[in-house]
């Protein structure tokens, strides 16, 4: 055993001594367990929230977006900012899966299911805003490019608002294709020990009908892959599309080039934050401190870091550029954005965003949990924000100054926002309680990921290939797969 | 389940019924009431007037050629003829008897309209009248209607079509179809 | 009529060497059920490559290509429309929506063929060579077409194996 | 669309039935009324009748009459009754309604413009709070039993009667006031204006021998020099003086009209004058002497006065001032705004040096638009609480709101055994008479005018009367017993042209020019300078003063306050400072930082004026501009009375606070002012007031301009894109900020044509007006002024704004839906029916230009919705809407030369905001037509576009402001 050299890079990605069953067990017992009082409070809480949501959404629909404290001059604001800031958020979760999975980066493994489903959340709360923020609602279906009778007239395709239709619910249906390919095996797995015949019942319907074939394992390997394929451009390119919602335009705060990158790298930023958040609480709650473990954590923290520190380096780009253009409404601008009426939404941004992210450096403060959750708070609040000094510094004093004006948001839009939380943590609850959590699959073919072999018979890899036809080639694989 | 018959009604589902639901729907949406042809308070026949007769639409429709209204005749234009035309049947003379009865007593008649357009659609009949668009056109064979019924369907597409007919198949009438030509 | 022998194992090397050596001794491998892609399954039984990448890539260039036509058709050839005072044909803006509909069709139909292929739908019932193969158990199974079958041999190479146990049946049901 | 389109109403109104029938009447009206409501209605219901498919009805004509044709438009001329300058109107009645006014182009004081009160006054025609029936001690009647009861009184004392009627100088209603004083033999008549001009007329009385009130003419003028007169926003005659003045200054080539304005508060004019001297109300009288001084010098006359005290004005500027007039004399004009017979006496002598008289001012069409004598008014106040007045008829006044000393006049009124009020309301005054006769609303009745002598103007009603109202001639003529009694006042009014000025003309012709030009011109006059020795001391005389100087002032939007109830005057923003709504204490910004107060704040201002003590609490402002110790606040607010629109539509609130009663004898009044420590919401709509040095708004120098400089306008050309071709019209747009003068004119024209919702004070506090046109006003604090610190007395520039239809609209590119695309002659197209209200356009719109309609802007009062223009179509909730450049008149216009075969001629096609526009600031046209004036204009050294580096080519350009100033100094 001795002689068995496991490198130090190489940390066990599950950790505690866990059989194959033992992680079936362990990530189906938040499924088939009663829900504990945590969850039942945390679930009432989401629910209320979401239904404080609904009631101020289902007013502001009624009465007009008039409700809202938006004006002439600043059309957009708690809207879009949390349209993008969901956006953001939905990002971490396709990253981790599909570019960590190009990657081959093994430790996603156990967060890359938690992850995709806030990915497809945050997207349903980030498609809640474009809908709900327009005048007449009931018509978003105008913005489908169908046959009709009107000539046929048809929709503006050189508008970023229509990208923005496409994009969003490309990333939403793909997303969720992802997410449910990467679910089939494990429902299989909860169908087969369902107790329950409604269990059963269900989770049949929703496996398709898996087997474990490895003639489908091996066209579905394939297809994950090229989904993740699919899904690495397709989460570059939303928010991209996005950040030209901005970019396109004339508005000086908005006319940029750096957005793309800017919103790509501040999404990543934004949605390991979420990620970060979400991962401390549950592997508190639902006891997943083998599979998410210290390492997971500081992984993101890293990413966090470096994204924290481009997403700074986009700041200053953009005060360097605004003086070096010479344009005296984009130099404005961004003067009046550190300086002007909101500047205290500037230096909340700048301070989350740009300074706290930097005390990751230290490793001490990267592998402390109550640490990272506070400052994976912290970013989120950030990024909150700097989605709000984009849209409504830029907006609120643009080129006429006779048209200057402040914005002041109304009860309605604040309990809009704390509704797409709810709705968020109302899915994610759900979800915690009716999926299973871990992708068990990808998991149990990791288990065995720097560690020492879990069968005695098997821990003599020094004896002749002969004997034991495929052993050495087997875990020779093993080892050289990852590097 | 066999998966063959999942196919089939996954297609049918997603692949039929929403698009043809959504086209369906739009022509709902806007109102397309062709075929219209409500009750009126008097058995007036465009039949008669327009066809045995052949009375000149503008004759009555007056305003047609000056107003955005083609202008539903007043009783004294009905009384022009009806003071001496009472009527051959005992159907007619009863009518127009009603007829000389309001027009007596100066109450209106409230004719049923037959052409709807919405309110954000400001067309215009002096303009289609003044290029010689002939009432037909639009109305349909009218001189043949009994009971007044609406032809067209009077949808955007049937508007924009003939408009845009005009300038491609070179009917010369420069028929524009910028938005604001009758959405202001 | 065709019997299956299956043998069951509890390790993923186990089951990986055992199909191997049973392809190679000439056996006829129905399937290996695991509970996870066990890596070098598809060599040790001998699978081609998918195709599943060119129907992806197929669908993908389709889609690309429906969008480009289809933004030029409504934008530039049924009612061009002056919006902006920029071309009906504008290559620039319609970059990002046939880029978002490649993406779109090239997965959709890749999901399709995934289920089309590996016949896999909403309600299916699912036949379990062994129950476990979806939590520890790797159930290799071979089919016996015929007397020419060599019973003993198979459970020879699957013991060979560590094989939990080996089972014998008339269908997976 | 409108069911009711077919429905028949007569714009040329039958007589009046006779009272016996008033029940039968009353039943016909209700049909009416039903009828008027039903088409205001339709326009609204349409939407969703259209849609659902729900049977509608029409109900045509019995018998239709000429000029009744369903959905066209017909023009009468009229004269505007929004305020006593009686400027030239047209009516049109589209439908049997009245639908929007327009100056009338032929008429030759106006000249085709309108003020903002003039464009408002159709609302005011569907006022829901008009008085729908006579009264008697607060009882509805019958007119004939109303007449039995004046008459009475009237006959029981002839002697005691009195007449307080305004400015009344139509020949028909003077032949009607002499008549009845006549028939009541002893009975006196008294003219009254709430803001008095009196002492002019005084004046000239002193110095002329004529109690008049001059014409003044800017058009004759090369210098004019105005002591605290706002000839552009709100003396005497605003319109025409505006267009003169800006006639004056078109072409700077062609002669430039120099503008010195000398005020303490920040006027519309003082904010358009090439040079404003910022001075204190207690030192114009000692820099108006100066000024006699030093011209008196120049002219080597005899100098009546003694030297004037200093302090307050530089004499150094006086100097200069003195120099310009002398350079100009026989051409220049002084005008002084104050209500005080010494110094109007002091002006009379500068004009008369300057030899003003038959040139610049003229006794031949002297102004009749200030009638009103105040000595004549204490004398009938006076009587009133003597017991010397047992009838008193008031006539379209309002004094126990309006006058200074209104408790005093209310005391009065309680010792007059019967009074009543000739009025279209309960108002204050009314409610507290002891009848009342509701007048026709100015659209529905006939009336004349003689705004200069010999200068007639017609007024015939476009409806037929909404209640039971009668003309207020005819009530005269019933209650003296008159043989004229019960006849239509057309027939009489008629008549009387007949007798006097028609002079064979045809009544028809007149009646459809509406207007008849018969004045006089250059009418000599002699110089009295007996008086102005005396009057010079005093006015230079300075009262050791304490406190702030207060200074009353009519807003451009209000006037005295009789349209307190037209929203959309209250709704139009103060040129200068923005604020709708309400009204407020104007104080430089020095002052306001001096007692610590911000905008908003409350505070209590105390103050004696002639023995009265005054006290009000109102919302302190920075002015600037503002003399720092003097306090400005505008009259026409407070009113109790008015209606629901001046109580902010909720019962008891009153808009604004009511500042008559600070109205001094003629001396200045100060008072002391106190923060409360309260504050009170602002509805404000442009709350940055520094161009930030941009150059949006621009102006230069006269001098640059002769020397062929008019500022940087640098070319923007060069394209990624061919863009797009418009082979056959291309609409463009020209606005001359050089004739701009910011009076808001064409806001409301634009508000009345294009169906605009009134918001109301919170949403618009709110920045969420709907305007579609704004004027933005920029102090501009880059330049220095001539006086005082920069900041203190800023330059001013205004610039209308609104859609500039840009030919690479930003906005259009971005909408998803394409509901605001380009037409193919260039218009920026807005389609509300497609909008589903991303507001993506908006956001992108580098001008701001777009509304949204934030809530659904209730149409919900079948009267007031019959002003509603069935050409454009009502937008509701959650759709982005903006200027269309009245696309609907372009239609109209287009549509109209090919019905009539002819080609569309330059400038027939007007949008309102060029119909409404006094000084001729805006000019349409096609700009693919080399010959027109647009192309013209646009192709004008001065043409410039705003934010042109954006590429987005607007069609909208501007001229830029010319200034006859100093260069810019350091």
């Amino acid at each position: 055993m001795s002689h068995q050299v496991y490198s130090k890079l190489r940390e066990p990605l599950v950790t505690g001594d866990v059989s194959l069953h033992q992680i079936t067990e362990q990530a189906c017992a938040p499924l088939e367990r009663r829900a504990g009082l945590t969850w039942w409070m945390a679930f009432a809480l989401a629910l209320t929230a979401l239904g404080v949501g609904a009631a101020a959404v289902t007013y502001e629909i009624a009465t007009g977006i008039g409700t809202w404290g938006l004006n002439k001059t600043v059309g957009w604001a708690f809207d879009i900012t949390n349209f993008v800031f969901w956006v953001g958020i939905g990002h971490a979760g396709t990253l981790i899966s599909a570019v960590l999975f190009l990657l081959r980066q093994k430790w996603r493994t156990s967060i890359n299911r938690s992850a995709e489903a806030m990915t497809i959340f945050a997207v349903i709360c980030a498609a809640v805003f474009p809908l709900i923020h327009m005048g007449r609602p009931w018509l978003a279906f105008w913005t489908a490019p169908y046959p009709n009778f009107r000539g046929p007239l048809w929709v503006n395709f050189r508008s970023p608002l229509l990208w923005d239709v496409f994009a969003i619910s490309t990333y939403f249906t793909i997303s969720l294709v992802f997410w449910y390919i990467g679910l089939i095996p494990d429902l299989a797995s909860a169908r087969d020990r369902a107790k329950s015949k409604i269990r059963k019942f269900i989770y049949s319907i929703m496996s398709f009908g898996w087997n474990g074939s490895s003639r489908v394992w091996s066209r579905y390997e394939t297809a994950y892959l090229l989904f993740a394929g699919l899904a690495t451009p397709l989460v570059v390119s939303v928010h991209t599309i996005v950040s030209m919602d901005f970019a396109t335009s004339v508005i000086p705060g908005w006319h940029t080039t750096i957005f793309p990158p800017y919103f790509v790298v501040g999404a990543v930023f934004s949605g390991f934050a979420m990620v970060m958040t979400l991962l401390i609480i549950m592997r508190k709650v639902v006891n997943f401190q083998n599979f998410i473990t210290v390492n997971h954590l500081e992984n993101m923290a890293k990413v966090i870091l470096v994204t924290g520190s481009i997403v700074g380096l986009a700041y200053s780009t953009e005060f360097f550029i605004a003086w070096y253009s010479g344009n005296e409404y984009e130099g404005f601008t961004f003067v009046n954005r550190a300086t002007g009426p909101f500047a205290w939404a500037y230096w909340i941004m700048v301070s989350c965003n740009v300074i706290t992210p930097q005390l990751l450096w230290f490793k001490k403060i990267r592998r402390s949990v109550p640490m990272l959750f506070i400052l994976s708070i912290f970013v989120n609040i950030g990024m909150w924000f700097e989605r709000f000094v984009i849209v409504v510094t830029s907006l609120h004093r643009d080129y006429l100054p006779s048209s200057w004006a402040y914005y002041t948001p109304t009860l309605i839009e604040i309990a809009t926002l704390v509704g797409s939380f709810g709705l968020f943590f109302t899915l994610f609850l759900l979800f915690c309680r009716a999926l299973p959590m871990l992708a068990l699959g990808e998991i149990k073919s990791v288990s065995k990921f720097g560690r020492k072999p879990r069968h005695p018979e098997l821990d003599d890899h020094s004896k002749p290939a002969a004997k034991q036809p495929g052993k050495s080639t087997r875990a020779h694989q093993r080892e050289t797969a990852h590097v | 389940m066999n998966w063959r018959i999942f196919i089939i009604v996954f297609i049918l589902t997603f692949g039929i019924s929403l698009p043809a639901m959504m086209t369906l729907g739009d022509v709902h949406l806007i109102g397309n009431h062709q075929g219209y042809q409500p009750e009126q308070p008097l058995p007036f026949s465009h039949s008669l007037h327009a066809g045995q007769l052949a009375l000149n639409c503008q004759y009555c429709h007056s305003a047609a050629d000056e107003s955005r209204h083609a202008s539903v005749p007043s009783l004294s234009t009905c009384m022009n003829c009806h003071n001496l035309a009472k009527g051959n049947t005992e159907f007619a003379k009863a009518n127009i008897a009603k007829i000389a009865a309001a027009y007596e007593k100066g109450e209106p008649v409230r004719w049923q309209r037959v052409h709807n357009l919405p309110d954000f659609v400001h067309f215009n009949h002096s303009a289609h009248v003044t290029k010689g668009v002939d009432c037909q056109t639009c109305h349909g064979n009218v001189p043949e209607m009994g009971v007044m019924r609406q032809n067209a369907d009077l949808t955007m597409g049937w508007c924009v079509n003939c408009h845009r007919d005009q300038n491609t198949l070179g009917k010369g009438l420069a028929a524009p179809t910028d938005c604001d030509t009758c959405h202001h | 009529m065709s019997r299956l022998v299956i043998g069951v194992f509890a390790d993923e090397d186990h089951v990986v060497d055992a199909t191997r050596d049973c392809r190679l001794a000439g056996f006829e491998i129905q399937d290996v059920y695991t509970p996870y892609a066990v890596h070098g399954m598809d060599e040790a039984m001998g699978l081609r490559r998918s195709r599943l990448t060119w129907v992806c890539f197929a669908a993908g260039a389709a889609g690309c290509a429906f969008a480009l036509w289809f933004q030029y058709y409504t934008q530039a050839v049924n009612w061009p429309i002056n919006v902006g005072g920029k071309d009906p044909w504008q290559m620039p803006a319609y970059v990002p929506i046939a880029f978002e509909l490649t993406v779109l069709i090239g997965g959709l139909t890749t999901m399709l063929a995934l289920f089309v292929r590996s016949r896999l739908f909403p309600g299916k019932r699912a036949k379990l060579p062994a129950p476990g193969v979806t939590d520890d158990k790797f159930a290799l199974v071979l089919l016996q077409r015929d007397s020419s079958f060599d019973a003993e041999r198979a459970r020879a190479i699957l013991a060979q194996h560590h094989v939990e146990r080996v089972l014998e049946s008339g269908g997976l049901s | 669309m409108n069911n009711a389109d077919n429905i028949p109403v007569q714009p040329e109104p039958t007589d009046d039935m006779p009272p016996e029938v008033a029940a039968e009447r009353e039943r016909a009206l209700i049909n009416r009324r039903r009828f008027l409501q039903i088409s205001g209605l339709a326009a609204l219901t349409a939407v969703a009748a259209g849609c659902t498919g729900k049977p509608m009805a029409v109900a045509p004509a019995v018998a239709r009459s000429p000029e009744t044709t369903p959905g066209v438009a017909y023009w009468y001329a009229s004269t505007c009754q929004a305020c006593s300058a009686a400027c030239g109107m047209l009516m049109k009645v589209r439908d049997g309604r009245p639908i929007k006014v327009e100056g009338n182009p032929q008429h030759p004081m106006s000249r085709g413009g309108l003020c903002v009160k003039g464009q408002a006054s159709v609302l005011g025609l569907y006022d829901p709070d008009r008085l729908k029936a006579p009264q008697l001690n607060g009882a509805p009647l019958t007119w004939a039993d109303l007449d039995k009861a004046v008459a009475k009184a009237v006959r029981a004392a002839p002697d005691k009667v009195r007449i307080l009627s305004c400015t009344q100088n139509g020949i028909t209603a003077r032949n009607i006031v002499n008549e009845f004083l006549q028939l009541a033999p002893g009975a006196r008549h008294v003219s009254y204006d709430a803001v008095s001009q009196s002492a002019i007329a005084q004046a000239h009385r002193l110095s002329h021998g004529n109690a008049a009130v001059p014409r003044y003419r800017l058009d004759k003028a090369a210098v004019v020099a105005s002591f605290g007169a706002d000839f552009l926003g709100t003396w005497i005659s605003p319109v025409e003086f505006a267009r003169q003045w800006a006639d004056a200054r078109r072409d700077p080539a062609h002669g430039f009209l120099k503008h010195v304005q000398i005020e303490a508060a920040m006027s519309l004019s003082g904010a358009n004058a090439d040079q404003r001297i910022r001075l204190p109300e207690s030192a114009q009288g000692a820099a108006l002497v100066l000024l006699a001084k030093n011209l008196a010098a120049r002219a080597g006359i005899n100098d009546p006065f003694a030297e004037p005290p200093a302090g307050g004005f530089d004499p150094a500027d006086i100097a200069k001032l003195a120099d310009e007039l002398w350079a100009a004399r026989g051409k220049a004009l002084v005008l002084c705004g104050a209500n005080d017979l010494n110094r109007q006496l002091v002006t009379n002598f500068i004009n008369h040096v300057l030899g003003g008289y038959g040139a610049t001012l003229d006794f031949g069409a002297a102004s009749q638009q200030k009638l009103g004598d105040d000595r004549e008014l204490a004398t009938l106040v006076d009587d009133m609480e003597a017991g010397k007045v047992s009838t008193l008829i008031l006539w379209g006044v309002n004094p126990a709101y309006d006058m200074p000393d209104a408790a005093r006049f209310v005391a009065g009124l309680k010792k007059v055994a019967f009074s009543v009020a000739i009025s279209d309301r309960l108002d204050e005054t009314a409610s507290l008479c002891s009848a009342v006769a509701p007048d026709h609303q100015a659209l529905e009745s006939w009336a004349d005018f003689q705004p200069q002598l010999g200068l007639h103007s017609l007024s015939q009603p476009g409806i037929r009367p909404l209640y039971r109202t009668r003309g207020a001639l005819e009530s005269l003529l019933a209650w003296c017993g008159s043989p004229r009694a019960g006849k239509h006042a057309r027939d009489v009014i008629r008549e009387v042209w007949e007798k006097q000025v028609l002079n064979g003309r045809k009544w028809n012709d007149v009646l459809e020019q509406g207007v008849l030009d018969l004045r006089a011109e250059g009418v000599p006059s002699k110089f009295d300078a007996a008086g102005v020795r005396d009057a010079g001391a005093k006015a230079a005389a300075r009262a050791e003063a304490t406190g702030f100087e207060v200074i009353t002032c009519e807003s451009v939007q209000q006037g005295d306050g009789r349209h307190a109830n037209n929203a959309w005057l209250q709704e139009v923003p103060d040129p200068l400072s923005k604020i709708s709504w309400d009204n407020y204490a104007a104080l430089s910004p020095a002052a306001l930082a001096k007692l610590g107060a911000k905008n908003g704040d409350l505070i209590a201002l105390q103050a004696e004026v002639a023995g009265r003590k005054v006290a009000l609490e109102l919302a302190a402002v920075g002015q600037p501009g503002m003399a720092d110790n003097a306090v400005a606040i505008a009259l026409g607010y407070g009113r109790t009375h008015a209606g629901r629109m001046a109580a902010a539509n909720s019962p008891g609130a009153v808009i604004g606070v009511n500042a008559f009663a600070l109205i001094g004898a003629g001396g200045v009044v100060t008072a002391t002012l106190k923060l409360t420590g309260g504050k009170t919401p602002l509805a404000q709509t442009q709350t940055h007031d520094s161009q930030e040095g941009r150059p949006h708004a621009m102006e230069t120098t006269l001098a640059a301009l002769h020397h062929g400089g008019h500022g940087e306008h640098a070319a923007h050309e060069g394209s990624l894109w061919p863009g797009q071709k418009y082979n056959g019209r291309r609409w463009g747009m020209v606005i001359d900020l050089n004739a701009c003068i910011g009076c808001a004119g064409c806001v409301v024209g634009c508000q009345a044509e294009n169906n605009i919702p009134v918001v109301g004070k919170q949403e618009v506090g709110a920045r969420r007006e709907m305007h579609w046109m704004r004027i933005d006003r920029y102090y501009s604090d880059d330049k220095p002024a001539d006086q005082g610190a920069v900041a203190d007395n800023p330059t001013v520039n205004f610039q209308p704004m609104m859609c500039q239809h840009c030919e690479n609209a930003p906005c259009e590119t971005v909408c998803p839906v394409l509901a605001t695309t380009h037409s193919s002659e260039g218009l920026n197209q807005q389609t509300y029916n497609r909008c589903v209200g991303t507001r993506y356009c908006a956001n992108n719109c580098p001008y701001k230009v777009r509304r949204f309609n934030w809530f659904d802007y209730k149409h919900d009062d079948p009267t007031l919705n019959l002003v509603l223009n069935p050409d454009v179509t009502i937008r509701s909730r959650g759709i982005m809407e903006k200027c269309s450049m009245c696309v609907q008149r372009i239609q109209e216009g287009k549509l109209a030369a090919a019905r009539e075969g002819r080609k569309l001629s330059d400038r027939e096609i007007r949008p309102a905001c060029e119909q409404s526009c006094p000084t001729q600031a805006i000019v349409f046209g096609d700009l693919n037509d080399k010959g027109s004036e647009v192309s013209k204009l646009a192709a004008s050294g001065r043409n410039y576009v705003v934010l042109g580096e954006l590429q987005v080519k607007p069609v909208v350009s501007y001229l830029s402001k010319v200034r006859d100033r100093h260069e810019v100094q350091g």
